[in-house]
């Protein structure tokens, strides 16, 4: 337990340090909406319809980035052998970095949301905006563990960046799903009372993730690496 | 004669039964007509595919509890037979889809979440390709193959789940008794065929692990005495 | 005591001392270090061990200082301030202590990680190549620091080509060649 | 050494109990239920004016008696029920062999102001039973093929 708050506390220091980078993570997910926007076409209304899809894309294809980052820091003088060598319980490493890639992405979830809200046009209050960020949050934490399980196997490749998307993105599809549909319920309005079933879903196949990913991590980096 | 032999010999004679039995025996199904005999390959596909999955999760739960790497021979071929049944899965419903649903394919839950399936021990495959040496490739398999398992259920259940265009399961009491036999019969030959085809794959694993594990003067020497 | 792997490139010392430091596992036979096996007990034998190697295993984006602190927690250690900037100054870091990894020159680096090692407080010492990309200074103190920590009961196996270097301070030389040992020997300085 | 096995194994214990545990909850709780993927007739009815404008899905019944199609056979008009409400619906798509009355319809298009549903996208939606005709009632073999042959449009 200790070591794993050693190493959390590691990881957000070097995020800090390395404040450019996490920035280019947050610029890449603000281009995102960018981009869809021209892409969906000036209807103020298509763009409304389409931000739960929109905003959780952003998220999905910045943690890419994030999470391919947060092993090149491990990978680049062997620190992670230097971890197994002293020797640290690989499962608090799992967790340590799972969870500073969570928080990492959680930290984006505001700025992307308040910047969907300008770009699309949307009228909603504070109270909406705050689920939206919670439920950006909770898809966060369910991209962040099978994200970080992946991405310890291919930071070790060269093509790590197409072997991380290309394995994770139909892996986190419940979790894309139920984030979406939740998103969507919270900005139209929730007439039948879906959004609790749909939350369930999510925070269970958070669950799922981060006790199976967790199990898992150990053999995905071990003695060798 | 070998159990692959046996297997191939029982599924194909069951296959065959059950084949003429549901194109000419049984009746054609009050609403969708011959249509629906696809049902007799469409189904045991699904539950075949299903099966393999869930062997290849057994194999890869073995493999990271002993470190054998026999189980990843088994793991590997239980992987690609069920992949390519779960093409063949997709390609039937969409045939049938379109027949009944009148579309070849809809983003409903099922049809979604067994895309998904193959997509990921599809790419299972692919990081096979990807890991840097022996140790690793079966690893990493074993790990993918457990998380990638995780949408099986998910499969499974989410006809109860949603409200799918997809019919939940049938079962003995839900279908006509005349349909059930081929259905049956089919099944169990398709189920043999696939545990051949799983061991043919294993063992082909098994003896190209093996050839690679020779030192390399040895090698060298086998094939020049080869050639010569 | 100390031991001296010499042998010509590619002739198994790196190999060697990972499979000792439980990085890699014999293809074939066993081996035991501390009497547990290096395949199963792995987690067990690295308490005891630690390796200074190639790749320095240092984060560029954390202080020097920072760098002892977190190998001490993760160790489940908590090191005083002063503690810390006595492991610095005996290597010669102490002015550099807040400054980050990153901008330090090959031989610094290889200071702090013989710093790391040190308070890892280790029962067998891997060191491959010690005295490369370190000046005269640091070699010396490489050798102090060696024969103060055979002294004290502390095995340690150091791979080097630098054989005035290494001489003086093993008492035993292992020579290998092309994965096999060809010669034991005292060392010849002691 | 021991302990270490022992605390493995009671990591790896709690680590699985919980993720079953999840995947029970969400396979024996009633969440599903909940996660609508069509709406019913009567569930379209009382979203009101939210349901107007945008796309849709309606799925229910084919009511008795009500389908009629257009002389030019590209259009039809039938109700779709839930045994609650009915609503109207124009299709401009080919229906499937299995269309008839009574049958289970998934519907994707948009709920006119006047209420009446249009659709470009009938799909119908067949339960779990398979079942042999009774007597008189062999399927029509025409015009099943003749389905398979039209090409709509459809993706």
């Amino acid at each position: 337990m200790s070591s794993l708050l050693a190493l959390l506390s590691k990881d957000l220091l070097l995020e800090w340090r390395e404040r450019a980078r996490s920035l280019s993570v947050l610029l890449f997910a603000v281009v995102t909406l960018l981009l869809f926007s021209f892409a969906l076409g000036p209807d103020v209304e298509t763009l409304r319809e389409a931000t739960p899809g929109v905003l959780v894309l952003a998220l999905l294809l910045s943690s890419t980035l994030a999470l391919n980052e947060s092993f090149r820091l491990e990978r680049e003088d062997r620190a992670l052998e230097g971890l197994v060598m002293r020797p640290v319980s690989l499962t608090a490493l799992f967790y340590a970095k799972a969870s500073a890639n969570a928080l990492l992405l959680t930290f984006l979830g505001p700025v992307v949301v308040a910047l969907a809200v300008v770009f699309y046009s949307l009228e909603i209050d504070v109270a909406t905006m705050t689920r939206l960020v919670g439920l950006w949050c909770l898809g966060a934490a369910g991209l962040a563990a099978p994200g970080t399980l992946y991405a310890a196997m291919t930071s070790r490749l060269k093509s790590q960046d197409v072997a991380l998307p290309l394995l994770l993105f139909p892996l986190v599809v419940p979790v894309l799903l139920a984030s979406v549909k939740a998103m969507g319920l919270v900005l139209t309005g929730d007439a039948m009372n879906q959004l609790r079933s749909w939350l369930t879903l999510l925070l269970a196949f958070d669950i799922i993730y981060w006790s199976v990913c967790g199990l898992l991590f150990r053999f995905a980096v071990e003695e060798g690496e | 004669m070998n159990i692959r032999k046996l297997l191939v010999l029982a599924g194909l004679g069951l296959a065959a039964v059950g084949t003429y039995f549901g194109l000419f025996v049984a009746p054609p199904e009050r609403h969708m007509g011959d249509v629906q005999r696809i049902m007799y390959v469409h189904v045991p596909s699904a539950w075949i595919a299903m099966l393999l999955y869930t062997l290849a999760f057994g194999f890869a739960i073995a493999l990271l509890w002993s470190g054998r790497q026999k189980w990843d021979d088994l793991m590997v071929g239980a992987i690609e037979v069920g992949v390519v049944l779960n093409a063949l899965l997709l390609v039937q419903g969409s045939l049938w889809g379109r027949a009944t649903w009148g579309v070849w394919w809809d983003w409903d839950v099922r049809l979604t979440t067994s895309l998904v399936m193959a997509i990921l021990f599809a790419g299972v495959l692919v990081l096979r390709r990807m890991a840097p040496n022996e140790e690793r490739r079966s690893q990493w398999s074993a790990v993918a193959t457990v998380v990638a398992f995780i949408d099986v259920p998910l499969v499974y259940f989410c006809v109860r789940w949603w409200r799918s265009l997809h019919q939940i399961q049938s079962s003995p009491d839900t279908v006509d008794p005349a349909m059930v036999l081929p259905l049956r019969l089919n099944s169990f030959g398709l189920l043999f065929l696939a545990l051949a085809w799983m061991l043919w794959r294993a063992a082909i694993e098994r003896s190209s692990r093996r050839a690679s594990e020779v030192p390399l003067p040895t090698r060298v020497a086998i094939e020049e005495s080869a050639h010569a | 005591m100390a031991v001296w792997l010499k042998g010509p490139n590619g002739s198994g010392k790196t190999t060697l001392l990972r499979m000792l430091a439980t990085l890699s596992t014999p293809s074939c036979g066993t081996l035991e270090i501390f009497g547990l096996d290096v395949g199963r007990q792995r987690e067990a034998i690295r308490h005891g061990v630690s390796l200074v190697s190639h790749s320095l295993y240092l984060y560029p984006g954390l202080t020097a200082r920072e760098t002892l602190v977190l190998w001490g927690r993760l160790g489940g250690v908590v090191l005083e301030p002063e503690s810390v900037v006595a492991a610095l100054d005996v290597v010669g870091l102490a002015d550099v202590g807040d400054r980050r990894v990153g901008g330090f020159s090959a031989g610094m680096r290889k200071r702090l990680a013989l710093a790391r090692a040190r308070i890892e407080s280790p029962r067998l010492l891997l060191l491959d190549e010690p005295f490369s990309a370190l000046d005269d200074s640091g070699c010396r103190l490489v050798q102090s620091w060696v024969r103060e920590f055979v002294e004290q009961g502390g095995t340690v196996m150091l791979a080097s080509h630098d054989p005035e270097r290494a001489t003086p301070i093993c008492d035993w030389r292992v020579d290998l060649a092309a994965g096999q040992i060809v010669g034991l020997d005292r060392g010849a300085g002691r | 050494m021991n302990r270490d096995r022992r605390r493995r194994i009671l990591g790896i214990t709690l680590g699985l109990g919980v993720a079953i545990a999840a995947f029970g909850y969400l396979a024996f709780s009633s969440v599903g239920e909940n996660l609508v993927y069509y709406w019913s007739p009567a569930e379209l009815r009382a979203e009101g004016a939210k349901a107007t404008g945008s796309i849709v899905r309606l799925g229910g019944l084919v009511e008795a008696g009500s389908i009629s199609r257009d002389p030019d056979g590209l259009t039809l008009s039938f109700s779709v029920t839930d045994g609650e409400a009915s609503v109207p619906v124009l299709a401009r798509a080919v229906p499937p062999a299995m269309f008839r009355e009574g049958i289970g319809v998934v519907l994707e298009g948009q709920m006119g102001s006047d209420g009446t549903f249009t659709t470009e996208r009938l799909m119908v939606k067949h339960d779990n039973e398979y079942q042999a005709p009774g007597e008189e009632e062999m399927p029509d073999m025409e015009n099943l093929i003749e389905t398979l042959q039209v090409g709509d449009g459809s993706p």
